[in-house]
């Protein structure tokens, strides 16, 4: 029996990713600007398939991005007019969306969806497309495993691609994904024996994953080591609060909001922002977390404790960028390992 | 009580944005004490002035044009719905430039967020408000919305203090409490001056001495940090359970609607969760987050 | 000196600092959680001793953690590390007396992305990275691969004029020669050089506008202390918070006017960038500035005067009307 | 182009109150022409200035930038304007490399009674800026887009 899934050549990505722009922006990995994000696709470039293991900055910029407009302002005589800028709603397809950062995308999804919508984020997560593509290589900070998911996890993409040699195999995850898959003019279909190379190669990329942390009742251990100072002042020590953990976690969203005025037109503006900055919860006459240990215990909490409080998942998926980009090596994992026990 | 037991107060009147501001006009300045002013404003929207609601204890996200947002609660009264109004202590960037407005100039609304004191729960309970300084803004709102409707509630006592006599805000409102016949009210100093004949001391120390019983009461406080951490124990020792202590908290807000992430005590956001809150909700987290 | 035995003459050092109560804490370098790297261990606790190391890897310029931990130290340096130390002290950030400087003469730290570059693979992708003086054997499936150690040093390595430690309580091995590899250590900036002023700053706009204002560089860098940067200032707010590559490279202009007499070269600026700026061809350039124009080098003698709190009667002006 | 023609360089002065302030007076009370493109802030000392001030007034999109104190051995404070002198130097030294223009970075002493020679230095600051032409470093494409579409 036939499967219900598809395959392609990889020599004809680049023709599919053509197609694709015909109805879309297509994303795709890149490191033209010096640095791997998911960069606009320049219509024939495809050696990311060769490189590409994750990005530095998570494909959360497209859909939260590091700065955004919210409105502009103008004065006249009769006062301020306010002007919203066209909502960036245009439709927008990411390629090769690794499991763990669409995961981090539905995250995401609830607070932006939680009692108010949030227009900017929904406008564009809404009219967005994610092409799931398995790891084959993960990196050595890596954990996704830990946190029930795996380097070829497709439960929250659209299409899902998984790498059998020469070719990709697709499977349509969603709706919009399957009309997406009917109308792939490359694509065949795909045989019993390219399902079993998927089952291996799903099966050889998980076992890859050889970074485990024990998150069964973490949530817990640390609600009751919350005020456990000595603790998080061991784990806080070498933290040096730069804000490549958070800025560079697809699933941190903290946000600011500042006004800019030049030439009498002013602005509004939301920018990423940090709770490792000591600014970020300072209030004229005091600071509720001026000490680093009660940030990091706030970064620790808000995904492991907090997160799951309120929307019963944990806020992490185990992409490990906190780890592999953290100048001084703090490892979130070796710090939840070893929250103590309830007392 | 539980979260789900204060009321979720009064959505915002959204027009598809939430982070987008109405325009309002302020109508008139007070000055309170020498850092703090007190606003009246309105929507320049007259459909909007008609259909504006909020509840007592909730706030708005204020913003000067080119400056910047900060909330500040609504210190008006909704049992009083000509104007609005909000105070604010001079103390950054946007108090700074709020302080520079003067009557006419326009300003930036969202809101009512958050939720508002429990009013159902107030009803037939002796009431205690405790309040310091600025802090007596949000329970100002609360307190004349009791007292417009005086006869569902029973005995009110308000004790409120500041650094020093010209520290007190809103005096023309003590004034007329004062006078109230039917609110036992305290005012107290931290250090008075030569003209201050009232009393001296410190809230949590007078609240200690005014000792109300705490038998179908509810203590309302609001005030600097360290004075609401300095209450509690003392209800708690005057036999108030931390249900019967509500308070509302203050952080460093952004969005106001739960999502920039900054004003959480615990998982708890202060905007979206709060501002109200029993001791009950926070106390696991209070002792070393606020 | 093998590194093991440096090893082991550190941790006896070490050891003995904490036992005798002449220390409070020792920070150190321990095995990293990825392959191939280290990570400081900040400890008062004895029995963590055993788990420090000295390898090519130790990257960080602990002299950053000064500032902040309380008490007395026993802090492990190579060359740049201690001059930034110096620098502390002529600063008044620390007292000399609070601090025992265990020594480490450095033959240069390995900068893994060269060594990445160089073989087309990541870093965990390796088997092993061994050093042999001016010879580095890196495996790969198995594979050994031979490379002159200049090309996978760290370029302020290369360029460094004082490997061995400035000022120290303990020197851990024998004087450390220099790396020869100047010219390798100015290539990016003589590059810059080369250009017009409108491709250098179309070059730097590019680089910035990337920027994510984690503010690592400002965090890592020993020189950086203030306890409030301007850059956080909201009255006035001289610098926006929203990261446009024009308040991104206002602030690195700034940040780098003022680490200028205070920066070492030590290169952890660039290294701890997660986007790659090529922050050290500032630093670098200003480190020169302030040599060319002053004959000042960061770090030199604890007594100085830190470069913009002194003058001389006669200099430079000839850019005064 | 006409508008090119026309444009005439802005700048901004930071003026020593002691010396190079009271120069700038003494220069329009005794009738000295000099161009009236320059913004003039008083500092208590040329030793005020922060590198800071430069970098934000050409951020804010100044072409020019002139800082002016008193005289070496001058200074009212005895020595701020030596270290005015070294902050300036390597400020110019490290915008020239990043690829500012030196031109828009000036630095004079102008004392009290030196009216003629504080005219003398803003005409030709002026002039060398005219040479270099408008300040775009800092110039917001997106901004000036929506300036042009608003419009």
């Amino acid at each position: 029996m036939a499967s219900s899934n598809k395959k392609i050549n990889k020599k004809d990505i680049g023709k599919l990713l053509n197609e694709w722009s015909q109805e879309f922006t297509v994303f795709v990995p890149s490191r033209e600007t010096g640095t791997a994000t998911m960069a606009k696709w320049d219509g024939k470039d495809t050696s990311f398939l060769d490189w590409y293991r994750n990005t530095v900055v998570s494909p959360k910029a497209n859909i939260l991005p590091p700065m955004e407009e919210m409105f502009h302002f103008q004065k006249d005589k009769e006062g301020y007019h306010i002007e919203l800028p066209p909502l960036d709603g245009h439709k927008q397809l990411i390629f090769g969306i690794r499991p763990c950062d669409a995961n981090a995308l539905a995250i995401l999804d609830m607070t932006f969806n939680d009692s108010y919508e949030d227009p900017y984020y929904l406008s564009k997560r809404n009219n967005t497309i994610l092409i799931g593509l398995g790891c084959t290589n993960p990196y050595d900070s890596c954990f996704c495993t830990s946190l029930g998911s795996s380097p070829t996890d497709a439960t929250n993409v659209d299409l899902m691609l998984t790498d059998i040699g020469d070719e990709f195999l697709i499977e349509a995850i969603t709706d919009k994904g399957k009309e997406l898959m009917a109308n792939i003019s490359l694509a065949e279909e795909a045989t019993e024996a390219d399902e079993a190379k998927a089952k291996e190669a799903r099966e050889a990329a998980y076992n890859k994953v050889t970074r485990q942390l024990d998150i069964k009742n973490i949530d817990e251990k640390l609600l009751a080591s919350f005020d456990n100072q000595d603790y998080w002042e061991k784990i806080a020590a070498k933290c040096i609060s730069c804000g490549i953990c958070t800025l560079l976690c697809p699933t941190c969203y903290c946000f600011d909001i500042n006004d800019e005025l030049l030439k009498g037109q002013g602005a509004r503006f939301r920018s990423l922002d940090s709770c490792s900055f000591p600014v970020y919860t300072k209030m004229p006459m005091e600071n509720p977390r001026l000490e680093k240990w009660r940030r990091v215990r706030n970064k620790v909490c808000h995904k492991y404790e907090f997160y799951p409080m309120n929307f019963d998942v944990i806020a992490c998926t185990g992409c490990g960028r906190c780890i592999r980009l953290c100048p001084v090596n703090w490892d979130i994992t070796q710090t939840l390992d070893i929250v103590p026990a309830k007392a | 009580m539980t979260v789900t037991d204060i009321s979720q107060g009064k959505r915002f009147l959204a027009q598809g944005n939430v982070y987008l501001p109405h325009i309002a006009v302020i109508e008139k300045v007070i000055d309170e004490t020498p850092g703090v002013r007190t606003f009246h404003f309105n929507f320049k929207d007259e459909k909007l002035r008609a259909e504006f609601t909020f509840e007592s204890g909730q706030f708005g996200e204020y913003s000067v044009f080119g400056v910047g947002e900060a909330p500040f609660c609504i210190s008006s009264s909704p049992t009083r719905r000509d104007h609005l109004e909000f105070a604010v202590q001079q103390v950054g960037r946007v108090t700074n430039a709020l302080h520079r407005l003067g009557v006419g100039a326009e300003i930036g609304f969202r809101g009512p967020y958050g939720n508002s004191f429990p009013m159902n729960f107030l009803e037939e309970k002796n009431l205690i408000f405790v309040a310091g300084g600025i802090g007596l803004a949000p329970l100002r709102s609360l307190i004349w919305n009791v007292l417009d409707n005086r006869n569902k509630y029973k005995k009110i006592d308000i004790i409120y203090g500041a650094r020093s006599p010209s520290d007190l805000c809103f005096k023309y409102d003590l004034d007329s409490w004062n006078k109230d016949k039917t609110v036992d009210m305290v005012t107290t100093v931290d250090k008075g001056d030569e003209s201050w004949t009232g009393r001296e001391g410190f809230v949590p120390q007078v609240l200690e001495q005014v000792a109300p019983p705490a038998q179908n009461a509810v203590a309302i406080v609001c005030g600097p940090p360290i004075m609401i951490r300095f209450t509690f124990p003392v209800l708690g020792k005057l036999g108030f359970t931390p249900e019967q202590m509500i308070t509302t908290l203050e952080k460093r807000m952004k969005c106001g609607i739960g999502k920039c992430g900054r004003c959480n005590v615990g998982n708890l956001y202060v905007c979206r969760d709060g501002p109200v809150f029993t001791y009950a909700q926070i106390k696991k987290f209070i002792s070393t987050e606020y | 000196m093998k590194d093991g035995n440096i090893e082991q003459k550190l941790q006896s050092e070490a050891k003995a600092l904490l036992e005798s109560g002449k220390v409070d804490y020792i920070i150190g370098f321990e095995a990293g959680s990825l392959k191939f790297t280290t990570t400081p261990l900040i400890t008062n606790n004895i029995a963590d001793i055993d788990r420090l190391v000295i390898n090519p890897f130790i990257v960080n310029n602990l002299s950053v953690y000064l500032t902040e931990v309380k008490g007395r130290v026993g802090i492990v340096v190579k060359g740049c590390d201690s001059r930034s130390i110096v620098t502390l002290i002529q600063d008044k950030q620390v007292a000399r007396e609070d601090v025992v400087i265990l020594g480490v003469p450095c033959p240069g730290i390995i900068d893994l992305s060269k060594v990445e570059r160089l073989v087309g693979k990541d870093r965990d992708e390796l088997d092993d990275i061994t050093r042999d003086g001016d010879r580095v054997v890196i495996t790969v499936d198995g594979n050994e691969t031979e490379f002159p150690t200049a090309e996978v040093l760290f370029d302020n390595c290369l360029g460094c004029e004082f490997p061995t430690p400035k000022e120290y309580d303990v020197l851990l091995d024998e004087f450390s020669p220099l790396v020869a590899g100047k010219a390798a250590s100015q290539e990016s900036l003589e590059k810059l050089k080369g250009m017009t002023p409108e491709q250098r700053w179309e070059f730097w706009k590019n680089e910035f506008s990337r920027c994510i204002r984690c503010y690592a560089c400002r965090n890592i860098c020993p020189a950086c202390f203030c306890e409030r940067c301007f850059v956080e200032e909201s009255e006035p707010q001289w610098i926006s918070p929203v990261p446009r590559w024009q308040d991104n490279l206002m602030f690195q202009i700034i940040r780098n006017i003022h680490v200028a007499g205070r920066c070492t070269d030590c290169g952890e600026c660039e290294r701890a960038c997660p986007v790659n700026i090529p922050l050290r061809s500032l630093t670098k350039e200003m480190y020169d500035i302030v040599d060319d124009l002053f004959g000042f080098k960061a770090g030199m003698d604890k007594e100085a005067a830190p470069l913009l709190t002194a003058y001389a009667l006669e200099e430079a002006e000839d850019f005064i009307r | 182009m006409k508008q090119d023609l026309e444009w005439e360089p802005r700048l901004v002065g930071f003026l020593c109150k002691w010396c190079s302030y009271a120069g700038a007076d003494l220069a329009g009370t005794s009738r000295k022409k000099y161009p009236a493109n320059i913004r003039v802030i008083r500092v208590p000392c040329s030793g005020r200035v922060d590198p800071l001030f430069i970098l934000k007034a050409l951020r804010l999109g100044f072409d020019g930038v002139l800082v002016s104190g008193c005289h070496p051995g001058d200074c009212h404070y005895q020595t701020g304007n030596y270290y005015a002198r070294r902050r300036i130097a390597i400020t110019k030294k490290f915008l020239e490399y990043i690829g500012i223009d030196p031109e828009r970075i000036q630095a004079s002493w102008v004392s009290a009674s030196e009216g003629g020679k504080f005219a003398e230095v803003v005409t030709a600051v002026a002039k060398g800026l005219k040479e270099v032409g408008p300040n775009k470093l800092f110039a917001d494409e997106r901004r000036e887009h929506r300036t042009k579409t608003t419009k």
